[in-house]
């Protein structure tokens, strides 16, 4: 058994996922389902009111925002997870100190981050919104 | 059939995407999918020469700051891109004509 | 054989979702094959015996920079937005003229030769040696990163935290202006 | 090597024969598909449970509530009405397949696939017992939060492809909803990595114990708030209320699958089900002892085994109706309280509890709370 | 124990900590930070007591020193400063001294200065002063030495200036800085001389004290000549005119009472106890060149006459601080007699004791003063002639300063006596040998007959009578003992007392404890750099940073009281003889001084105004300072600078505009024209027109190039860096 035998049932299951979708909605449920479209039911379900315009329109700032943070959270977490997960065979052999410190710096630099944008107001949902109307004070960059 | 040619072969496919998808696509956004391409390429290669080439594992480290690199670059990016379009309303790049937003 | 089938499909899956990026039309759709391309490079990474590598791959491209792709499609305006500019003019979905043209098939003359003449080399003078194991490679890499490389680790941080701090400046909703 | 279901059953005498027998007759190649033959059945089997018990689930949610509010809930099919969940999936499949005009076909398409294949992607390493776990990777952890992030981009695409504007601003909420939740779950998980020393679940699993005073939960202060810490965001990363705002009925009419039918739809709700067992069973491993027996009761044997998923499949169990009752208890939040119960609450106190448990294992040694109570310093080596 | 910066490093860094930590919570944690400068003083004192333990309870003899440096930064071989800590017994003194004082003053500020609204920025300036103050008793070198006596000057500008919103601390403040920098720019110049020398007799500059005194050991001053005048005394001068400017002496006396604008603490700190001391520091660590540049005669002359002339001010200051801070000049004038009577370990005791009993009395003024309040103006009172009886409301602090008052005017049984009167004696010993000596000598005695008089002037003026000023009076409150507020006080008074410095009581042998007659510890340990004690200096070699102290070859031995102080036994019986005279008169002098300000002020059978009237021309004279700021600005300024710079401005106008400037337009006027010629000849027809075409050609080719859209250049940017790679050898 070549090492590689491990990920078999990842792709096994990931390939079942993509197959039961295929398989039941396009051939079981064809022949089975009934088929009878009609204008009405094919708009968009919008309480019984026809449909203005697309829905493909644009959405709010914040939710990028939030996806930022998480983003760069999310790579320091990846970055993290190698030392954390050596960090208690350091500690048997006396390192812990120095991987905790490495540990605690790296969070702190991601904590301040963080305090930034909680600061600055970025990490609230509703007044951050207010904020495009009221001032551009504390965006930090100014534009003509 | 798995040698260091085929993964090179691979990643250069990626890299050359990735420079079309630079050269030719209008759209910023697409623009940075392929930047990534050619980021992606890059990091595999990292890893391609660190298997066949020699075992350490220096390799894995510089794809894993690649992907690093790569996803603290798409933040920014997208964020002058949002930025950009909140004040141009466009996102095609021959729209990026001023220095100044 | 397993190792065959896991290369292949994953090669071809992130060959495909690579070329499927740059000629559909629909930038959604884009992402989406995006993010087969990844997936299939995570495939690759396992070829490989970088597991870590691979999981990190899912985790950050996957779960992170697809999504802030996604988002950042719908944000400006959709996957088919902006198909005139200002001025009504319909904009060209590839470079436009003639002269862009030539430059183009020019370097991309160029750009083959230079690959085939670095891959000719490259093939000729690599003979496939005996190839290590499988060897999990979390631990390696979490002690080269407290030692040997700690100062990376570190300083990426701080890469980070300039990437947030920056983005999140830019990203902040401020009154629109149009010029 | 890693631990899988292969690496367990070749042990015993039939499968023996057949390992060697295969091999006879394949050469090099007799191993793989022994391998294979033996992941086949396993994921099959494994899948059909996990989905009759997301399909239970429905069943078992509506009996709760029910119970709850003083009613009988579904008592028709089957004794019980036990076989309700069948008849649920009888129905969606005969279902007419609406497919509204606008919408993305592609996407329309993909993004039940895409729910459903991140959904089954974890069911690789769930450890179900020391030996029954499909495979054990090395990063399984890591493996799991990318393969499960699949789901917040499913949802993203369901309510993007339908082009309707409900479902717009429910993918909307879903997706940032669980990207913002993955944090503290990560963060969380981090801890406990840290107390184990391993990213795969077999070693977190057996860096515990049988005891519950030798479960993570209790190892420490910062870890028993770990464990809420993650419990509130795999609530919220599975959409359960009270934190199901991207399918909030009274909002937003049915959310991100408002425009999903018959079995598009039937299959979200198939994701969201066995995702919550997924998520129950993984807090079970990181922080109750996941299958762990007090002393190790039968071992390796067949009947250890058994012993070993009775273990697990309780505690998960026990975790699941405890979400189905938060669901029936708390009122849903709002999503600006949401957003602020991530960023501000549990974002902060994880990453305290990441350093706390880390400062926690430096101080001490790694030994438990519960060691440095009732036991010598001596004593406690033997226990991790 | 071992000195390693450890333990060293600390004395210095601790207060420059607490300064850098208060400056950012000053203004969100005041009372934090008021303690915190506090505690941080504290360690300083703590680890300079360790030394002084070490120095002077018998760990090393007299001579021994510890001197450790390491390389600031190092510019080749023959440019490398060290910097470095140089440890002798006389730094051992100082630093216990200024942490143990700067300690009880921080204490008394967070009393005095508790209520005020800038309370913590105060703190952290006076814990930079001290910062700097330490630095100065630690540095190895004159150039670290300059450094920390230039952050000691900021800290008292700030803290003169503190109360800024007022014109006259601010203007007393820049008085005091530019003052002071005259000064400075002197010892700036010696600094280089020193540099110069050290590179002409070691082959390499050095700045630090122990290679100027091997300098001078060696006799590298021997023949060197500037402007013809021995080089030696040029640098002497220029380090004298430091101390003149720090220390406030003759002529540059003018910015130390105005200084008094300042909080009550800053005077007690800066103006008393420490920083002016740093100035006769100097004189004393560079007495080897004051010696060699035969200065010493024109040193015993400006302190005499400074302390003459100020006590003389000080009789008619009607604001309590002002008498002090005339008496501070005039003890400082007493301090550089005694460096110019050659009795430097007295000079150094009296910088002692004057610390300590200075920094207590302002300290008691300040008590005063804090509970003086004005209800119609709504300040604090500082005039003399409105308060009176005050012991009634504040016993402790009439005690305190009685006690002081004792001290300072050298009676019996207190530190003032042991140390004033030695220099007096010594100056009495050069003034009969040395006719040059005899008016020093005169003024010496002349001005402790007034000291006597002013201090208990302001004693009884404050204390004793009735009130004068009813209102006041019944508005102070009753002093009630805290600890930060008469804690210190006590502490400080009981450090006068004459035992502490002297194992006789008096220190002339006149009173003596049984048994201990040999502990004259103070005689014993500070060491004159004469010839004998430079001998050491001759094979000098530095000792590095390290953990552990490599002690020096010679084991010296350890010292002992010498009675005859080196001298044959007849002339040492001369010596004494002479001393005991100097101080039985001195006893006198200082009692005749009390005794008339009794009479003056408590008997009233003197009358003051009668005096004044009198003597109105002498009165007047006094109370406008000798009309010094008059002579500074109306003369010296008004009339002679603003004449020079009417002189250059002429110059500038006059000749270097008219004839340089315009000149220098003619010829370029001349050159202009041949150059347009050139212009419109060759540039513009050739090199214009032909580059314009030149353009117009190129830009039909870059036009292509050059054209706004970025891919564009991706693509030349891809064909340029393919093309290259193309050309690349690939192994």
């Amino acid at each position: 058994m070549s090492n590689l035998d491990i990920y078999m049932p990842i792709l096994m299951l990931l390939l079942l996922g993509v197959l039961l979708v295929g398989i039941t909605v396009v051939l079981i449920s064809k022949v089975v389902r009934p088929h009878n479209p009609n204008p009405v039911k094919e708009q968009a379900y919008e309480c019984g009111e026809d449909p203005v315009g697309s829905a493909w329109s644009l959405f709010n700032m914040r939710f990028y925002v939030t996806g930022l943070i998480f983003i760069i959270f999310d790579v320091e977490s990846a970055l993290m997870f190698p030392v954390v997960a050596v960090f208690k065979s350091m500690n048997e052999i006396g390192l812990g100190g120095l991987v905790l410190i490495e540990l605690i710096i790296f969070i702190t630099i991601l904590v301040a981050g963080l305090a930034y944008c909680w600061r600055k107001g970025d990490l609230d949902w509703v007044k951050s919104y207010k904020m495009s109307e009221d001032s551009k004070e504390g965006t930090g960059i100014e534009n003509d | 059939m798995m040698g260091l040619a085929s993964y090179l072969i691979i990643s250069t496919i990626l890299f050359i995407c990735g420079v079309i998808a630079i050269l030719a696509r209008k759209n910023i956004i697409a623009i940075l999918l392929g930047l990534e391409l050619i980021l992606n390429a890059s990091a595999l290669n990292f890893v391609a020469y660190t298997r066949f080439l020699n075992n350490s594992i220096d390799g894995h480290i510089f794809s894993l700051f690649i992907i690093v690199i790569a996803a603290a670059e798409a933040a920014v990016a997208l964020a002058i891109v949002l930025r950009f379009y909140q004040i141009r309303e466009t996102v095609h790049i021959d729209d990026a004509t001023q220095l100044q937003g | 054989m397993f190792d065959l089938t896991l290369f292949f499909i994953s090669a071809v899956l992130t060959v495909i979702g690579a070329i499927m990026v740059i000629t559909t039309k629909d930038l959604m759709h884009a992402c989406i094959y995006l993010l087969a391309s990844f997936l299939g490079m995570a495939g690759l990474y396992l070829t490989l015996g970088a597991d870590f590598v691979a999981a990190i791959q899912l985790l950050v491209y996957v779960g992170g920079v697809v999504i802030l792709m996604v988002f950042a499609v719908m944000l400006t305006g959709g996957p088919h937005a902006q198909k005139q500019n200002k001025f009504g003019m319909i904009k060209t979905a590839l470079m436009g003229n003639i002269r862009t043209y030539t430059i183009g098939g020019l370097t991309a003359v160029v750009v083959l030769l230079m690959m085939v003449k670095l891959y000719i080399s490259i093939f000729k003078n690599y003979t496939a040696g005996e190839l290590p194991n499988y060897l999990p490679t979390v631990e390696r890499i979490g002690k080269s990163l407290i030692t040997d490389h700690v100062l990376a680790f570190e300083i990426s941080s701080v890469l980070l935290l300039g990437a947030l701090i920056g983005a999140a400046i830019i990203a902040r909703p401020r009154k629109n202006r149009i010029n | 090597m890693t631990d899988t279901i292969v690496s367990y059953l070749a042990k015993f005498g039939p499968f023996k024969d057949l390992l060697e027998f295969l091999t006879e007759s394949y050469g090099a190649n007799g191993p793989t598909l022994f391998a294979f033959l033996i992941f086949l059945v396993g994921v099959i089997i494994i899948v059909t449970i996990l989905s009759t018990i997301g399909g239970l689930g429905t069943y078992a949610e509506r009996k709760i509530s029910a119970d709850m509010q003083l009613r009988m809930g579904p008592n028709r099919v089957g004794p019980y009405g036990i076989l309700q969940f069948l008849a649920d999936g009888v129905k969606m499949l005969m279902k007419e397949d609406i497919v509204p005009k606008d919408v993305d076909r592609l996407l329309f398409f993909i993004a039940p696939m895409l729910a459903l294949t991140g959904v089954f992607g974890t069911l690789a390493v769930i450890p179900f017992s020391s030996g029954f776990t499909l495979t054990d990777l090395n990063v399984g952890v890591v493996y799991l939060i990318g393969i499960s992030s699949l789901v917040g981009l499913a949802i993203f695409l369901g309510g993007y492809a339908s082009n309707s504007k409900w479902s717009m601003l429910g993918g909307m909420r879903g997706a940032s909803q669980i990207i913002s939740y993955e944090i503290p779950i990560v963060l969380s998980i981090l801890a406990v990595v840290l107390l184990s020393g391993g990213l795969s679940f077999g070693v977190i699993t057996r860096a515990q114990g049988g005891w519950p005073h030798e479960w993570f939960i209790f190892h420490n202060p910062f870890t028993f708030i770990g464990f809420f810490v993650l419990f509130i965001g795999s609530l919220a990363e599975t959409n359960r209320a009270p934190f199901d705002l991207p399918e909030a009925e009274s909002e937003l009419v049915s959310g991100y699958h408002t425009e999903f039918t018959g079995m598009r739809f039937a299959f979200f709700a198939l994701a969201e089900y066995i995702e919550v067992f997924v998520v129950c069973g993984v807090t079970a491993a990181l922080f109750l002892g996941g299958y762990q027996v007090p002393f190790n009761l039968g071992g390796d044997t067949i009947w250890g085994q058994l012993l070993q998923l009775g273990a697990f499949f309780s505690k998960t169990l026990a975790l699941y109706y405890f979400v189905i009752v938060i669901r029936w208890t708390l009122p849903r939040l709002r999503v600006d309280q949401l957003m602020t119960m991530c960023w501000k609450y549990l974002i902060p106190i994880a990453l305290f509890n990441l350093v706390g448990a880390g400062v926690w294992m430096w101080l001490f040694k790694g030994k438990s709370l519960f060691v440095l109570l009732f036991k010598s310093g001596t004593a406690a080596a033997g226990i991790h | 124990m071992d000195y390693t910066i450890a333990n060293i490093a600390p004395i210095v860094l601790l207060p420059f900590l607490a300064f850098v930590i208060g400056s950012f919570t000053a203004k969100k944690f005041p009372k934090f930070t008021g303690i915190m400068v506090c505690v941080a003083i504290f360690g300083s004192f703590l680890l300079s007591a360790r030394i002084f333990a070490d120095f002077v309870f018998n760990q090393y003899s007299a001579d021994y020193y510890i001197h450790k440096t390491f390389t600031w930064f190092d510019l080749g071989p023959t440019f490398k400063l060290n910097l470095g800590i140089y440890i002798d017994q006389m730094s051992a003194m100082l630093l216990l001294m200024v942490s143990g004082v700067g300690f009880l003053i921080h204490l008394f500020a967070t009393y005095y200065m508790g209520e005020d609204k800038r309370y913590a920025r105060y703190m952290i300036y006076m814990s930079l002063f001290t910062a700097g103050m330490l630095g100065v008793a630690l540095s190895d070198n004159l150039l670290s030495f300059f450094m920390f006596w230039e952050v000691m000057g900021f800290c008292s500008y700030s803290l003169i200036g503190f109360y800024y919103e007022r014109e006259a601390p601010g203007d007393a403040s820049m008085k005091a800085f530019m003052t002071t920098r005259i000064g400075d720019v002197f010892f700036l110049f010696g600094l280089l001389i020193v540099w110069n020398v050290t590179t002409q007799v070691n082959g390499q500059g050095s700045f630090t004290f122990v290679d100027l005194y091997n300098v001078i050991a060696n006799g590298g001053f021997d023949g060197q000549m500037l402007l013809g005048i021995p080089l030696a005394t040029f640098a002497g001068l220029c380090f004298f005119m430091g101390t003149i400017g720090k220390s406030a002496q003759f002529p540059l006396q003018i910015w130390l009472p105005d200084a008094m604008q300042g909080p009550t603490p800053t005077s007690a700190l800066i103006h008393a106890a420490t920083m002016v001391a740093a100035g006769v520091y100097l004189s004393l660590r560079v007495y080897p060149v004051l010696e060699a540049g035969h200065l010493l005669v024109f040193v015993s002359y400006i302190g005499a006459i400074t302390a003459f002339g100020a006590a003389t001010m000080a009789l008619v200051q009607t604001d309590i601080k002002a008498v002090l801070a005339y008496s501070t000049i005039s003890q400082l004038g007493f301090m550089v007699l005694g460096v110019g009577v050659g009795n430097y370990n007295a000079a150094f005791m009296h910088l002692i004791t004057h610390a300590v009993f200075k920094a207590c009395l302002f300290l008691s003024s300040g008590s005063v003063i804090h509970s003086l309040h004005d209800h119609h103006t709504g300040g604090h009172v500082q005039e003399m002639p409105r308060m009176g009886g005050l012991r009634k409301k504040m016993p402790y602090t009439a005690f305190v300063m009685v006690i002081c008052s004792l001290a300072i005017s050298g009676v019996p049984f207190f530190s003032g006596f042991v140390s004033k009167d030695r220099i007096l004696g010594e100056a009495l010993i050069m003034g009969l040998k040395n006719p040059v000596y005899s008016l020093p000598m005169v003024l010496g005695f002349v001005a402790a007959l007034l000291t006597a008089f002013y201090m208990f002037r302001m004693i009884f003026l404050t204390f004793y009578g009735a009130p004068r000023d009813q209102e006041l009076f019944d508005h102070c409150h009753t002093e009630k003992f805290s600890f930060n507020r008469n804690l210190p006080l006590l502490i400080l008074s009981l450090f006068t007392l004459g035992l502490w410095y002297s194992g006789s009581l008096t220190g002339q042998g006149l009173v003596k404890f049984p048994g201990v007659e040999n502990k004259e510890w103070f005689q014993t340990l500070i060491e004159k750099p004469d010839a004998h004690h430079l001998a050491k200096f001759k094979n000098y070699k530095s000792q590095a940073w390290g953990k552990v102290d490599v002690k020096p070859a010679i084991d010296f031995s350890k010292s002992h009281y010498d009675p005859t102080h080196g001298l044959s036994a007849e002339e040492a019986h001369h010596a004494h003889t002479l001393h005991l005279y100097g101080a039985v008169g001195s006893i006198f002098i200082a009692f005749l001084g009390i005794f008339l300000a009794y009479l003056m002020y408590i008997r009233k059978s003197l009358n003051p105004g009668w005096w004044a009237t009198t003597f109105s021309g002498w009165y007047q004279t006094l109370k406008n300072k000798y009309y010094f700021d008059h002579f500074y600005i109306d003369v010296l300024i008004k009339k002679v600078l603003f004449k020079f710079q009417d002189f250059i401005a002429w110059v500038d106008m006059g000749i270097w505009d008219r004839i340089f400037i315009d000149g220098w337009a003619n010829v370029n006027n001349f050159f202009s024209y041949w150059a347009r010629k050139f212009d419109d000849v060759v540039v513009d027809t050739i090199g214009v027109d032909g580059t314009g075409a030149g353009v117009r050609f190129f830009n039909l080719v870059l036009r292509t190039l050059q054209s706004g859209k970025i891919q564009f250049y991706f693509v030349v940017i891809f064909l340029v860096m393919a093309s290259y790679l193309l050309t690349l050898r690939v192994a």
